[in-house]
């Protein structure tokens, strides 16, 4: 006993109210590098591109920029790069829409049934994000080689014409999208399905349910918060995405990025640049909502 | 017996399908794994030619290459210390504090992630441009830091979530001051999260491309290097860096999740 | 009144085996359950009840053996192709799902009508009318359980299966959801097999008890029977408690068995014995003996041991005295507080006797020495909890 | 953050010291492969390490040019703001060159000290519109923009017109996203004169390559990465810079250049000197040193380009006499008299042209 | 024994009462629980006996009201500065720290030395010296409670809180911890506050039993004193079966409340009577009430009540009967198979007869009827389940 009345000397009346501000000010604490850093970093870009989004677009890198607030930057930004936003947008949806379709059974394999190959599995799926994503779509572009074994044998059994090709389509295109961002897909959606209580599969069953109806009526809604996380975390870089479109498309399939990218690079024209930016962001973030409005899941963060 | 082949195909052709997948996402690097064994024809040759193995003797021949994977590593590990060490603390506050601004923080962590690389390579870009602020080293981590904590927040966030909040409690109940409750339970069972994070960061800030190449200014990374050697012929030797990330990254996850395994059984 | 009409839909677990690499689960099971009986299936954990649930559920595909219902076998069909419905000890409920629309599962999976109507019945009978719009995660664990109830019922399945559903509950509700259980099956008239760990439990509400041990049937048979006369050390041990003396049957004499153990001779009905040579456990349940503190005052005809009162302890209607006999073995004694005999004191002498109608003789491995079931304060006993 | 001041600098503005004394070291940016390599070591340069060795100035070398916009993106900061690139030697493009000359980004030579290059500068290259006194820009390597067709895989190719049109050739096409090498051939296959022409001229052009684009003949536009693919045969013919045809065609004799009669574009990479770089009398030493005949032709000899050093062609025969007859090397009048400079362009006019084109080219 | 000793180490908690929200969970709950007690807290679910607990290890602070051990007010020290340590119910182990290492933890915490030699004699103490090395994830659920046990008591706290540890564990294993915790608690005469839904574990290890409703303690005492004479309505049929009949006291006469209840009269020792005017219960237990056939062989002093016998559950050790009254009640009656009566069948005509002094007399809200348990078969009575 003798141990504990050192450890309770402290006098009980100072013990409460330093231990409430203590608490209180903790999260702040916590938080407050990290929170510094996304604010200076994130929010402060975020704000001079919105300044520059309203630069006089008569400006020029040689004689400066003036603040105009020329909102019109941005209905022009838009109507010219027209097409390229609908394709970004496009792209991304239908690269999405295969990214679940093939992404999901393999999240489901991998959390589901592949027992002790679980780890292995999903390390296959991760590891290739360590070799640069420049080399893999390099990779892709010997793969899909107009002249490679891909598509002689696509050509062979009649898939492709005897003149088609991959390389420099929307097919690559989309593709390779897929492709870049299926991890992130996959991720998300194969930690919801891990959480799946397999007995709640087996309850389905003994309730009449058939495989496939007990996928529809239990683990599809089930694994939804996954799903959706997963769809948003590949959806939205993808929009943004323009390096598949330089090496896999064709001036046919360039996409948002790419305009961007010549604007700020080619054009050094910041005010439109920043202004489709700003639009894309905007147009990005209207559609994540309505997304998760619709799904009903809010806690994907 | 047929009811078996029927049943044994039934059980597992999601498997199968899985399986086609992984071969998909491994295709491109099967092709960069066999490609660094190859003596190219001509540099601007990307079919095998012939086997060699000169490309791993002599990783470093092209010039500026293994100082480009050299700043890679170094700009990925800093990153990932910096984005893991902030992105952390965040995550404890949003998983173990109720507090007033809770949802705006999570607002403020989410942006980052649905923002476009594109977007916020160029804000960056026009951040640094308006402050005058040198290009190089310190704005691609920098950068690197940014999009990477927001990841981390949500990969340690949800391990905390998993975690039970009674054995801190027991932690306490056992004389652990908070401190020392964070240091001797939350964190070593948080940790798998933490080290997921960092690996994921790791991966994010190594292959980066898009935010880097607007905030580099004179710096090459590894990815600046392939896409600026994609111009005239990608010397073999990229391959080889490629096969090699592709296996220390295969090692680095199978040791964790082989510790992970032994260690715990959590999650 | 079950067993006449009914052989249709009986239950034919027929030399059920199943292996789990090397580990025999269930060993050469072989069992009828007649179309409505309510069954209970007792038995350690570990020693596979589960596993013959699943496999009767489909859930799992025996190594060996069939499973057939009425003439139909249904060994090799898939869950959702057998008319049997389970109640899993975890509930199971579908956490995304109404409790409307959990109990309807299984209706619309058939495509059955008037749905709406078939779960308003349904959850009148497990009374919870009001709670259709509710989600799992917000009913209580009682609630939960009276909607996986529910939702297997609305099925009206030929058999329904319960594995421990009562488990997760406290003695209180666990007592209810028993009445409403027993009441239910007697309603709809459905076969019932229930695995319980609770003996109580079972022997109330079941007409049949099967007692199993390490993958097979131990015991078979109505609960009083078993528990007046068990078949085994183990099932003499598992259902209630024994106390169970070591000695050696020295053949029948009469209607007797005789048996010398400890150097007294005791006599057991032949009818009541097991073996009548040989290694031989002497059995008297805790209940069937009475103390007396003068042994001069046992009842003619009975039986007795003296010994010393090492221990009592009250429990509510009764009160378990532990004494031990001149050899060192403490009995386990059962006085009912019925309020007419006073309690004894610890270290008072006393004589146990019982009538020789209430025991039973059980065979013996040679070697095995007394066996009486732990009881509080006897620390000694602890050594084999795992 | 409201607005930004121009960017332009003068010689006032931004004063550049010269450590050259103290200092005997050098830092230069090339573009990728642009310099000989020992045939054994890739990581060894003959000429530069003689010249290390000749002058006791130790030459930090970097290949990170990959682009001209991408390179001006990267330095436009420091140069804006008036600070050091940590550069001495950076090597760009004609028009890049003279963007960069317009905003006062570059130091004005010492050519009083480099007598090799007062001497052996090929005459065509001298006062030149965008340096008329030729005092900021040292041509490293000119070129030529023409057309390029792997005869494996089609006919031979002559004109502008039948890359844009022939339908064999159809998505196996490629264009360079260099806007005066593209917009100039099509320019001169229009009969206009690139280094003096119209809007509507400019215009009439945009039109037949957006129709090219529109028809899917035009597979991408590219920078250097046209090669390999040309070499595969997945691209059958292309506009292509005269050194990787040469290169290519070293490999495969079906690859060809083509130039057409119509005429092809000459352009030159150039030496220049940033402001804020620290070592300029040594880069003058080192750019200098490159203008030495024999040097200029090993140098020759390993990047195929032409040479705009005068004498370099009879250095050349001593080292390979193929490479000194082939006119893509060491053009002779005949091929000198096609080739056309690409007019040069206003800060305003650079950007409605650029505009027109990347609007077409896809971005 | 402990209470002369130690009232510096006795626990009290005085007039505490914690809200969450607008839900009061402990309401302005006095105890004192003496030091080196085995203390019971029995209650329904919900009551707040967790709370109270997590209000005494300071993992929960008081909305009003004051905790102390001895003199010292601990009500706001954190529970890290508490000589008060609890095993949870879920046992909370650290699952990333071995065995050694779950022991070890609160010794470190507190820089004591020679941890090694304390962590191996407090594993003896729980008979688990093999164990060291293995992860809680390698142990059964019974290793682990015991790990969890050793844990707390390492640190020789002045009190250990027990919430429902054994609640997670079958039967038989529940059995054995129980005797295990009971032989620590004498070896190590540590306060134990132990909470329990068994109230069999309650009566058999406590030396004292309060029981918990609503956030208030009902009753206090040693479980045959509750048991034998509950306060209140809600104990009686709490802790254990009560037959409660509904019925207005008369007053006194001699030492005995004479109580009429549908026409009959009853007497009851003024001793055990809680109100001797207006509305009352007569409580008997079900084990005190005794059949008879013949209404003339009701012993002399007797008092008893006629019906009908409507439902038999053999339970093994008793018989549980029901019998319907003349009024429509029916009573629960235990009796035991001890083998001296022959089982009575269903229908027949008996006389259910008790010692007046094994009744007892609770207050009643006017209007209140009769109250009995729910038993086996009586769907009538499940209306209350939540
Ligand atoms: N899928 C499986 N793989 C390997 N062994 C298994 C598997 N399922 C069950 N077992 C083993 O089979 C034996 C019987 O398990 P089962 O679940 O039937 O026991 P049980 O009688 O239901 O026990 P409990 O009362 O604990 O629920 C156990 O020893 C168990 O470890
Ligand atoms: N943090 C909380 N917030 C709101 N209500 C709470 C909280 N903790 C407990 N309660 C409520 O307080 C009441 C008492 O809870 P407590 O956990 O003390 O019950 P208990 O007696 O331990 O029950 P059980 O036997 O089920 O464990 C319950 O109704 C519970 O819902
Ligand atoms: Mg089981
Ligand atoms: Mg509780």
């Amino acid at each position: 006993m003798t141990l504990m009345t050192g450890i309770g000397a402290a006098p009980a009346g100072s013990a409460r109210p330093a231990r409430k501000s203590g608490r209180r000010w903790l999260p702040y604490l916590l938080l407050l590098p990290g929170t510094l850093w996304l604010v200076v970093f994130f929010f402060g870009p975020m704000l001079t591109l919105g300044a520059a989004s309203l630069w006089d677009p008569a400006g020029s890198l040689q004689t400066g920029y003036a603040q105009t607030l020329s909102f019109g930057n941005y209905v022009d930004a838009v109507r010219d790069a027209g097409p390229q936003l609908l394709r970004s947008f496009w792209y991304a949806a239908i690269a999405t829409l295969i990214g679940v379709i093939i992404g999901y059974p393999l999240a489901y394999a991998i959390a589901l049934k592949a027992g002790r190959w679980k780890y292995l599995l999903l390390v296959a799926v991760v590891a290739p994000m360590f070799t640069s994503f420049l080399v893999r779509t390099l990779a892709w572009k010997t793969i899909l080689s107009d002249n490679g074994a891909l598509v002689g044998l696509l050509r062979d059994i009649g898939i492709l014409g005897a003149d088609g090709r991959l390389l420099a389509t929307p097919i690559a295109v989309v593709l390779g999208l897929t492709y870049n961002f299926l991890p992130f897909l996959v991720l998300p959606l194969y930690a919801s399905l891990e959480r799946l209580d397999r007995r709640l599969l087996e309850a389905a069953g003994d309730l009449y349910a058939s495989p496939a109806r007990s996928f529809v009526k239990i683990t599809l809604p089930l694994s939804m918060p996954g799903l959706v996380a997963g769809t948003l975390l590949f959806f939205i870089p993808a929009v943004g995405d323009y390096i598949n479109a330089e090496l896999l498309g064709n001036p046919n399939t360039y996409m948002v990025g790419n305009v961007i990218d010549s604007a700020f690079l080619v054009r050094l024209d910041y005010p439109h640049g920043a202004a489709l930016s700003f639009a894309l962001m905007f147009l990005i973030l209207i559609i994540v909502m309505v997304y998760l409005f619709r799904s009903g899941t809010d806690e994907v963060v | 017996m047929n009811y078996r082949i029927g049943r044994w195909i039934a059980d597992r052709w999601v498997m199968g399908v899985g399986l086609l997948v992984l071969a998909y996402l491994a295709l491109p690097i099967i092709v960069v794994a066999g490609l660094s064994f190859n003596r190219p024809s001509n540099r601007l040759s990307y079919d095998f030619n012939e086997f060699t193995l000169d490309n791993w003797t002599n990783v470093c021949g092209p010039a500026g290459l293994c100082d480009a994977v050299l700043r890679s590593v170094q700009i990925g590990f800093l990153a990932t210390v910096f984005a893991t060490v902030l992105g952390t603390l965040m995550a404890f506050a949003l998983a173990r504090h109720k507090f007033f601004a809770r949802p705006a923080v999570n607002v403020i962590i989410f942006l980052p992630m649905a923002t476009p690389e594109l977007v916020m390579g160029t804000s960056l870009l026009a951040l640094f441009v308006t402050g005058s602020v040198a290009l190089g080293f310190w704005t691609i981590l920098i950068a690197h830091v940014m999009f990477c904590i927001s990841f981390v927040v949500v990969t340690v966030k949800a391990r905390l979530a998993g975690m039970d909040a009674r054995l801190e409690e027991a932690a306490m109940d056992l004389y652990a001051t908070p401190f020392q409750t964070f240091r001797r339970v939350t964190l070593p069972l948080a940790l798998p999260g933490i080290v997921a994070a960092a690996l994921l960061s790791f991966s994010l800030s190594f292959d980066d491309f898009i935010i880097t190449n607007f905030n580099s200014g004179t710096t090459v990374t590894f990815p600046m290097y392939v896409w600026g050697a994609n111009q005239r012929g990608v010397p073999p030797q990229v391959n080889v860096i490629g096969t090699a990330m592709f296996a220390i990254a295969l090692l680095l996850v199978l040791a964790t999740n082989v510790r992970r395994r032994r260690g715990a059984r959590v999650a | 009144m079950p067993e006449m009409e009914s052989t249709a839909g009986d239950l034919h677990i027929a030399n059920v085996t199943k292996r789990f690499g090397i580990f025999t689960a269930v060993d050469d099971l072989t069992l009828t359950i007649p179309q409505g009986a309510f069954f209970a299936l007792l038995g350690a954990s570990g020693c596979g009840k589960t596993t013959t649930l699943r496999m009767v559920a489909g859930l799992e595909e025996p190594t060996a053996g069939q499973v057939r219902l009425g003439d139909r076998d249904i060994t090799r069909l898939r869950p959702y192709q057998r008319p049997v419905n389970t109640v899993f000890q975890s509930y199971a409920l579908f956490p995304h799902l109404d409790v409307f629309e959990n109990v309807a599962f299984g209706l619309r999976r058939r495509k059955v009508r008037q749905v709406a109507s078939q779960v308003e019945r349904m959850l009148a009978l497990v009374q919870l009318e009001g709670f259709t719009k509710r989600r799992p995660a917000e009913l209580s664990g009682g609630q939960q359980q009276r909607v996986a109830l529910a939702r297997a019922l609305i099925n009206h399945p030929q058999v329904l299966l319960l594995d421990e559903p009562l488990g997760a509950l406290d003695l209180k509700l666990r007592r209810q959801m028993q009445i409403e259980l027993k009441r239910i099956q007697t309603e709809v008239g459905i076969t019932f097999v229930h695995v319980t760990h609770d003996q109580e439990e079972a022997m109330t509400m079941a007409d049949t008890v099967a007692v199993m041990n390490a993958g097979r049937i131990e015991q078979l048979g109505r609960p009083a029977e078993i528990y007046e006369y068990p078949a085994t050390a183990f099932v003499a041990n598992f259902l209630g408690q024994s106390n169970l003396l070591a000695g050696e049957a020295a053949g029948l004499s009469g209607g007797d068995v005789l048996v010398s153990a400890y150097e007294q001779r005791f006599a057991v009905p032949a009818v009541r014995a097991r073996a009548d040579q040989g290694p031989v456990f002497l059995g008297v349940r805790p209940e069937k003996l009475a103390l007396v503190a003068d042994g001069a005052a046992v009842p003619a005809g009975h039986q007795s041991v003296a010994g010393v009162v090492t221990d009592s302890s009250y429990v509510g209607v009764s009160t378990q005295y532990l004494v031990r006999t001149g050899w060192g073995t403490e009995l386990a004694v059962f006085a009912p507080n019925s309020g007419t005999a006073a309690p004894l004191a610890l270290g008072a002498r006393v004589t146990a006797h019982w009538d020789p109608r209430h025991a039973f003789i059980l065979r013996r491995e040679p070697g095995e020495g007394d066996r009486t079931t732990p009881v509080l304060d006897e620390p000694d006993a602890v050594g084999a909890v795992s | 953050a409201c607005g930004t001041k121009g960017a332009a600098q003068t010689e006032d503005t931004c004063v550049s010291e010269d450590l050259s004394g103290t200092e005997k070291t050098l830092t230069v940016s090339n573009w990728p492969q642009y310099i000989d390599v020992d045939e054994k070591d890739e990581s060894k340069r003959p000429s530069l390490i003689a010249f290390e060795q000749k002058s006791g100035i130790a030459v930090s070398y970097t290949e990170d040019i990959n682009d001209n916009n991408e390179f001006f993106g990267k330095v436009q900061n420091q140069l804006t703001a008036c600070q050091p690139t940590d550069r001495d030697v950076i090597v760009l493009t004609d028009w890049m060159t003279a963007r960069m000359i317009r905003l006062g980004w570059f130091q004005k030579l010492d050519t009083a000290k480099m007598p090799n290059f007062q001497k052996n500068l090929l005459p065509s290259l001298k006062g030149r519109p965008f340096d008329k006194n030729t005092e900021y820009a040292v041509p490293w390597q000119s070129g030529l923009a023409g057309l390029a067709f792997n005869g494996n895989v089609a006919k031979e190719i002559r004109t502008v017109d039948e890359l844009l049109t022939r339908p064999d050739l159809k998505g196996k096409v490629t264009a360079l996203t260099e806007m005066r090498d593209t917009m100039g051939l099509i320019l001169l296959s229009n009969g206009h004169d690139p280094s003096n022409f119209t809007k509507a001229q400019f215009d009439d052009a945009i039109n037949k390559l957006q129709k090219a684009v529109d028809a899917g003949q035009i597979r991408r536009f590219t920078g250097n990465d046209y090669a390999p693919e040309l070499a595969k045969g997945d691209i059958a013919a292309c506009i292509g810079w005269s050194g990787d045809i040469i290169q290519l065609g070293l490999e495969d004799e079906k690859i060809q250049f083509v130039a057409p009669d119509a005429g092809v574009m000459l352009f030159s990479d150039n030496s220049s000197i940033p402001n804020k770089a620290s070592h300029k009398a040594n880069a003058e030493q080192f750019l200098d040193y490159y203008y030495d005949p024999a040097v200029a032709a090993e140098l020759a000899a390993y990047v195929n380009y032409i040479c705009p050093v005068a004498g370099a062609k009879e250095a050349m025969e001593k080292i390979d006499p193929d490479l000194a007859a082939n006119p893509l090397i060491f053009p002779d009048d005949a091929l000198l008299g096609k080739a056309k400079v690409f007019k040069a362009l206003t800060e305003a006019e650079e950007r409605e042209y650029e505009s027109a084109f990347q609007k077409v080219i896809g971005a």
